[in-house]
């Protein structure tokens, strides 16, 4: 045995994130970690590259206990790490970023750029790829930047090899010439530690599963005569299906139609539309282009070409502001960057999309704007003690449900949400899951996007399916399934 | 289990919050009385009425701009043409009455106009122009600055009018007016900031751009109207400033102002980052840099040697607030 | 540091204020303090100001002082209020700017407190005593030896002078203003560029640089400043044209002196100084209002409304005087 | 077909990115070509040797501190205190010579110590005092000052070493010792932070010092030897420039010296918000606002309207890069 953790436990301000795990893995196999989001994965895996410290258990390699200090000397002892996401420096060039911290270097402190630029040659050539090692970072896309990262990983010559999630913005090809190079590394001997939430994937070079579950250790399987239903159902404990309230089947007017919008390198020619009471689902895989469409829709940018009807007439959204007058609200995917105001307290963060309601002439009326917010908030069961203190206290469903709250603060009748469910528990899914199917009880429409499948299928009237930028099909959920929605997304 | 866990942790962090809440609220006015104790020790005039006073009209003008300093500064922001603008401002308001026989009025008009055009073109470098604030700030600082010099011949104009030094040097009921301005503007922006949509969006703007945007707040209009109110400040300053000597030297006039209004907002509690900030906290960094200021003249310490007590100072504020 | 009007005789306009005897209920001989408040030494003539005045008031042994530095005239408001809140005997102030002091003087006045104002005027005449130079005397003089010396060098008095000015004051004005008149009787004297050098060396340097570029031909340069003189030899030897110009400069340094006593090129033909020993000066002045003492040589038994020290020409003939070793200055 | 899509973008990016490529790196000096064009064209006396040669010692103060600024801006920070280092340098510097009779070589080592122990100092307020780089700088500004004024009186300190005056004053080859400083300093820092590996992770922890962390980048050794880089240039600045009058004056040397070495470094192209900048463009940067600088003069523009011309140009020389 390679490498075993044994009773590992971590919790960041009394958040267990991993309680008692243990997971251990042989020479040359390819070991799968799966589990929910936030079941502490990657967490597990920032124990072993020497970015987090565990509170409790021990990791022996190669037979000796050691401790990994720092990233360093996860480095000296034979571990590389694949990060979940992206850390490239964005304004230095592709070879740079690979040798970062561990520069070839001439008389001790120059930089050898030229046997860096021939070394990351040679290396990408191993991925069929035509990179430039002298390009920037800068002007890559995220496939390539990932590329990068990869090809980062695997030149540091490691025993162990970590991948968290690095498909997720990979295009098929790509992810191919990936498996491919896993097998060669495989039959190096080189153990791979690999990550993702595309169970297919994991079958086809995989020896081994970890399941974890809440940052618990659930079990530890041979691959073998597994199915990818089964995997699921041991990342979430239960039977997947009763997690979806039932659909409804009959809606009103129309309430957007979207007319070959078309916004140059993002996406084009998307057409659609939404009625009352729907709710309508976008796939895709990452860098489709579903939340670039759908900020376009919202004003935050200006699409090239095409139209968007608002209850019938043609709008012209110049910016936010206009749309969420006209009665649309949009979740952002990235509630830390995009959706809430993490210093700030939760009143305030609800009451940002409504202060009309709780103003008068222009000074907010505390009073009022406190019983406005506290209903908002009770109405979506958000567990809050205190109202004014910052957001970046709560945990994360929380969080997730103040940046809900906000919209329904601001009485739109259309919600668009982007990943409303990301980073979110089991229970608290079920809530947002319920909460949206009572908007469209209301008869009011929604939009979601999501890149959990599952999640789709059972919440959606409908699902379109976008693959660079195009919508490549539409399905009904009466005939929607996995495999024909990700035939779609990945443009077979 | 995992709920239970959760509601385990939300009543630590709420303990935590507390005394959190109480120390970011008083730790600088906590600094500040420690001060006020030290310096009725250290010198027996400092606790007279007129000492008082006196500290009280001397922080007015620094004061103020810091006001406005605030407001940028939780934009995400920073200001470092208030000196400047409050010499132009000065200028004009001079130039207006000695060279053009304004009334007093009238020329506090153009003044405060002035300050206010500049805030917007400041402003308006910011969003439309996407200058960083710091060099946008500075060219500005150059330019008005060198505006007031050219018009002045670097000299100074002086007034005539003993109606307008009244403004910087009567009282009102035993107050000097103006301390009574610099508190009429603390109540002002404190109305702004803490009780109207705008010093909410303000907040929002600082503390996350990109989500306020989304929010269907106007983050342009947002961002003009705070550099707008510090321009408007700096020249409400410049009224007190000209009013009190009656005269505004163009080469001197608001030199450095800029550095000890920022340095007041951040002793205030307030971060450069954007999004964090109190008209209050900024109010008793304004205090404590003025006792500060006349504790060490009232002890005698060499006015060579301040900016060392100073700096420490500032830098024992900042590092205190960090604790988060 | 050197107190006695040795390197000035004080030429008096014996004016006595109204209030003057006002003031300074104090009684003879008691202890007193005086409080001093002048600009932020901007340059060496201003901090020889600060040691001077720091080192008559050391001197007296009944006296002690309080001394302070103003970078703004605000600042320096706020310094004199300071002042009045210590219940300070006298003040001593050199008064940043004539126009935004005037209000502060009119406050200590107000106060009951003798103000002696140095150098620089306030607008107002309700100080105690002031005690400055000659300033428009400084300009007069200059413009005096620069025709002389052109008339010498080229046998007429024509020729091209260049100017650098000090920072905006009273002074500067003065200065230039004096200067100009003198010289408006000469037609071909012609004052082809002036730039302010702030009075420091490096911006006297850097304005003296590019002036030298920008004219082919000067043959005198007026320096308001023995300060920026420094600089402005500088530039002229860096370019060297050191023969081809000579200086008039202004303030009385030892470096400049030690210059002149060497016959160093380019030449300075004279400075002529009323010395920042008016801080010392201006100090014991303030004492001697306290102990109600009148000056020698005076039938009057109080201290006079107005002093003005002569500007005193130091020139390579009699430099021997002027120059002094403990001199900080 | 969707690979072909990809494609094309690809060629277009390609394109783009070789025309912003040359854009990039070679704006500033086209700024900088036309503006010497005009400056020849405006005045005869500008393209001469002379004249140049003025130029390059004019910038080489601000220059050489330019170029240690360009390494803290590189690295995401700032740092206001680079006028106050040179003058307490100079202090230094000059109060070995003059006070305890230090020989040229002594004085000098003792300057370059102090610089690079305020650099060290800044480095560990923003590193270890997590103080962010303006106040922490602001406060250093304030402190150094003050401790050069307290030393001399506020008054200048002048030397008697003539052997010193020559490294100010005298030439080589026909170029003034400072330009040849300059220019091997220059040359230095080109290399350091091209070519070693030190000045790459400076870029690393700039453009984002999380994923330096992860590198194994030590964030905290780089971030103070970039500051100590920049105390040390500080202090580099301070030799030539007490060297060049034999003195140095407390209360002037440096003043206002960080705001022309930021604007020099931000013309030059680099970002507050760091990773990106470089020394070439710096050196460019310089330039452009000694020509701006010594045109002016020489077309005798009213010194007070200079500033109006150098914030206009600030703006101008950003907005023009702004285009990404
Ligand atoms: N630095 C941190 N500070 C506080 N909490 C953290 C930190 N890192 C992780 N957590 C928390 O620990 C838990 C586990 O996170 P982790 O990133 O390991 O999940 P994961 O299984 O990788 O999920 P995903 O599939 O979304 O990547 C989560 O609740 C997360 O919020
Ligand atoms: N030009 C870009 N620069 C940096 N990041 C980008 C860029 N384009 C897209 N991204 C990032 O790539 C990811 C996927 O892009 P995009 O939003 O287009 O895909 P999507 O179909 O909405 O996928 P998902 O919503 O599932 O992430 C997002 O995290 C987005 O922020
Ligand atoms: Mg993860
Ligand atoms: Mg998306």
């Amino acid at each position: 045995m390679l490498l075993e953790m044994k009773g590992i436990s971590k919790s960041f301000f009394k958040v267990n994130a991993l309680n008692q795990v243990q997971f251990n893995l042989n020479a040359g196999e390819a070991h799968a970690i799966v589990g929910e989001n936030g079941a502490g994965k990657s967490t597990l895996m920032k124990i072993l590259a020497g970015i987090h410290q565990p509170d409790d258990g021990e990791i022996i390699l190669r037979g000796k206990p050691v401790t990994i200090s720092s990233t360093n000397v996860s480095k000296r002892l034979g571990i590389s790490i694949i990060h979940q996401e992206l850390n490239l420096i964005p304004h230095m060039s592709v070879a740079e970023n690979i040798f970062l911290g561990r520069e070839h270097r001439k008389g001790g402190f120059f930089s050898d750029f030229g046997s860096m630029v021939r070394e990351t040659k040679s290396l990408l050539e191993s991925f069929d790829l035509q990179l430039d090692p002298n390009a920037l970072i800068s002007s890559l896309s995220i496939g390539e930047q990932q590329i990068v990262e990869i090809a980062k990983a695997m030149s540091m010559q490691a025993e162990i090899l970590i991948m968290d999630e690095p498909t997720a913005v990979l295009e098929e090809k790509e992810a191919q010439k990936l498996f491919e190079l896993i097998h060669q590394f495989k039959s190096k001997g080189v153990a791979i530690i690999y990550i993702s939430h595309r169970l297919n994937e994991l079958k086809r070079f995989c020896d081994r599963i970890t399941v974890l579950r809440d940052g618990q250790f659930v079990t530890t399987l041979s691959m073998e005569g597994l199915t990818e239903r089964e995997i699921a159902n041991l990342m979430v404990g239960r039977e997947l299906s009763d997690l979806y309230p039932d659909k409804r089947q009959r809606f009103g007017d129309e309430i957007l139609r979207v007319e070959r919008l078309t916004r140059k390198r993002n996406f084009e020619d998307v057409s659609f539309s939404v009625r009352r009471g729907e709710i309508v689902g976008f796939a895709g895989l990452i860098g489709a282009g579903r939340t670039e469409l759908v900020r376009t829709i919202f004003g935050d940018w200006q699409p090239d070409a095409g139209a968007v009807y608002w209850k019938g007439k043609k709008a012209t959204f110049r910016s936010p502001l206009d749309a969420v007058q006209a009665g649309i609200g949009f979740a952002t995917e990235d509630r830390k960057r995009t959706g809430l105001f993490l210093d700030l307290g939760v009143t305030q963060n609800v009451s940002v999309t409504c202060s009309g309601k709780v103003s008068k002439w222009s000074f907010i009326r505390r009073k009022l704007e406190r019983q406005f917010v506290e209903q908002k908030i009770n109405e979506l069961n958000v567990k809050v003690h205190k109202r004014t203190g910052p957001v970046k206290n709560l945990s994360g469903g929380n969080q997730q449900k103040i940046v809900l709250a906000k919209w329904i603060a601001s009485d739109s009748e259309l919600f668009i949400l982007d990943e409303p469910t990301r980073g979110i528990d089991v229970g608290a899914r079920k809530e947002i899951y319920e909460m949206i199917s009572r908007f469209a009880a209301e008869g009011k429409a929604v939009i979601v996007i999501s890149s959990e499948l599952p999640e789709l299928l059972g919440l959606c009237n409908r699902i379109l399916v976008m693959h660079h930028g195009k919508i490549k099909g539409e399905l009904d959920h009466t005939v929607a399934n996995e495999q024909n929605v990700m035939a779609l997304a990945t443009g077979l | 289990m995992s709920t239970a866990a959760t509601g385990i942790n939300k009543d630590v962090k709420q303990d935590r919050n507390w005394i959190k809440y109480v120390w970011d609220q008083y730790s600088v006015l906590f600094a500040l009385i420690v001060l006020v104790i030290f310096a009725s020790i250290l010198s027996e005039h400092f606790l007279s009425v007129a000492n008082i006073t006196n500290i009280l009209r001397q922080v007015s003008i620094v004061g103020i701009l810091a006001l406005g300093m605030t407001f940028v500064i939780i934009l995400g922001g920073i200001d470092l043409s208030v000196g400047s603008i409050l010499a132009l401002s000065g200028t004009v308001v001079m130039a207006a009455q000695v060279n053009y026989h304004s009334s007093v009025i009238v020329s506090i008009m153009l003044g405060l106009l002035c300050g206010v055009l500049i805030g917007l073109i400041n402003g308006l470098m910011v969003t439309y122009g996407k200058i960083t604030a710091f060099i946008a700030t500075l060219a500005m600082m150059t330019i008005a600055r060198s505006l007031a010099l050219y018009y002045a011949d670097a000299g100074a104009i002086s007034g005539m009018n003993s109606l307008y030094a009244k403004i910087g040097n009567n009282y009102v009921l035993g107050i000097p007016i103006p301390v009574i301005i610099f508190a009429v503007m603390v109540f002002l922006s404190y109305i702004v900031l803490e009780k109207t949509v705008l010093g909410r969006h303000i907040y929002a703007v600082g503390g996350n751009s990109q989500a306020a945007r989304l929010s269907a707040i106007s983050v342009f209009r947002v961002t003009i109207t705070a550099y707008l109110i510090c321009g408007f400040t700096a020249a409400v300053g410049s009224i007190i400033e000209t009013s009190r000597l009656n005269s505004i030297s163009t080469s001197t006039s608001g030199n450095m102002y800029e550095l000890d209004a920022i340095a007041s907002v951040i002793i205030g509690g307030a971060s450069l980052a954007g999004g964090r900030g109190r008209i209050l906290g900024t109010l008793f960094g304004v205090l404590i840099l003025g006792v500060l200021s006349n504790i060490m003249n009232l002890l005698n310490i060499s006015p060579y040697l301040q900016g060392v007590v100073k700096g420490l100072i500032i830098v024992a504020a900042v590092l205190l607030q960090k604790r988060d | 540091g050197c107190t006695e009007e040795t390197a000035s005789k004080p030429s008096v306009e014996t004016k006595v204020s109204p209030s003057a005897d006002a003031t300074s209920a104090a009684g003879a001989a008691g202890e007193y303090t005086i409080g001093i408040s002048l600009p932020s030494a901007d340059h060496g003539w201003m901090g020889a100001m600060v040691a001077n005045a720091k080192a008559e008031a050391e001197k007296h042994k009944n006296v002690k002082y309080i001394l302070y530095t103003a970078k703004d005239p605000a600042k320096q408001t706020s310094d004199i209020e300071d002042l009045i809140t210590k219940k300070v005997d006298a003040v001593v102030m050199l008064p940043m700017e004539s126009a935004a002091l005037t209000p502060a003087a009119e406050k200590i006045s107000k106060a009951g407190i003798p103000l002696v104002v140095i150098d620089r005027a306030v607008n107002t005449e309700s100080y105690r005593t002031y005690v400055g130079g000659d300033n428009y005397g400084i300009g007069y003089g200059d413009a005096k030896y620069l025709v002389e010396a052109l008339k010498k060098k080229k046998g007429k008095p024509a020729g091209k002078v260049i100017e650098i000015s000090g920072v905006p004051s009273t002074v500067t004005d003065l200065r230039s203003k004096g200067f100009r008149d003198y010289i408006k009787d000469y037609p071909e004297i012609e004052i082809v560029a002036t730039q302010p050098g702030d009075f420091t060396r490096e911006k006297a340097l850097k304005a003296t640089e590019n002036i030298l570029q920008a004219n082919k031909q000067i043959d005198a340069v007026y320096s308001q400043d023995d300060d920026m003189t420094i600089g402005i030899v500088q530039a002229v030897r860096d370019a060297k044209r050191d023969k081809e110009m000579f200086i008039v400069s202004s303030g009385g340094m030892k470096e400049i002196y030690q210059m002149m006593k060497e016959k160093q090129l380019p030449e300075v033909i004279v400075s002529l100084t009323y010395a920042p020993t008016m801080g010392g000066t201006a100090v014991n002045m303030a004492t001697k209002i306290l102990e109600k003492k009148g000056l020698e040589g005076f039938w009057e038994s109080s201290i006079p409304h107005h002093i003005v020290l002569e500007a005193t020409p130091v020139t390579p003939e009699n430099i021997d005087q002027f120059i002094k070793k403990d001199s900080n200055y």
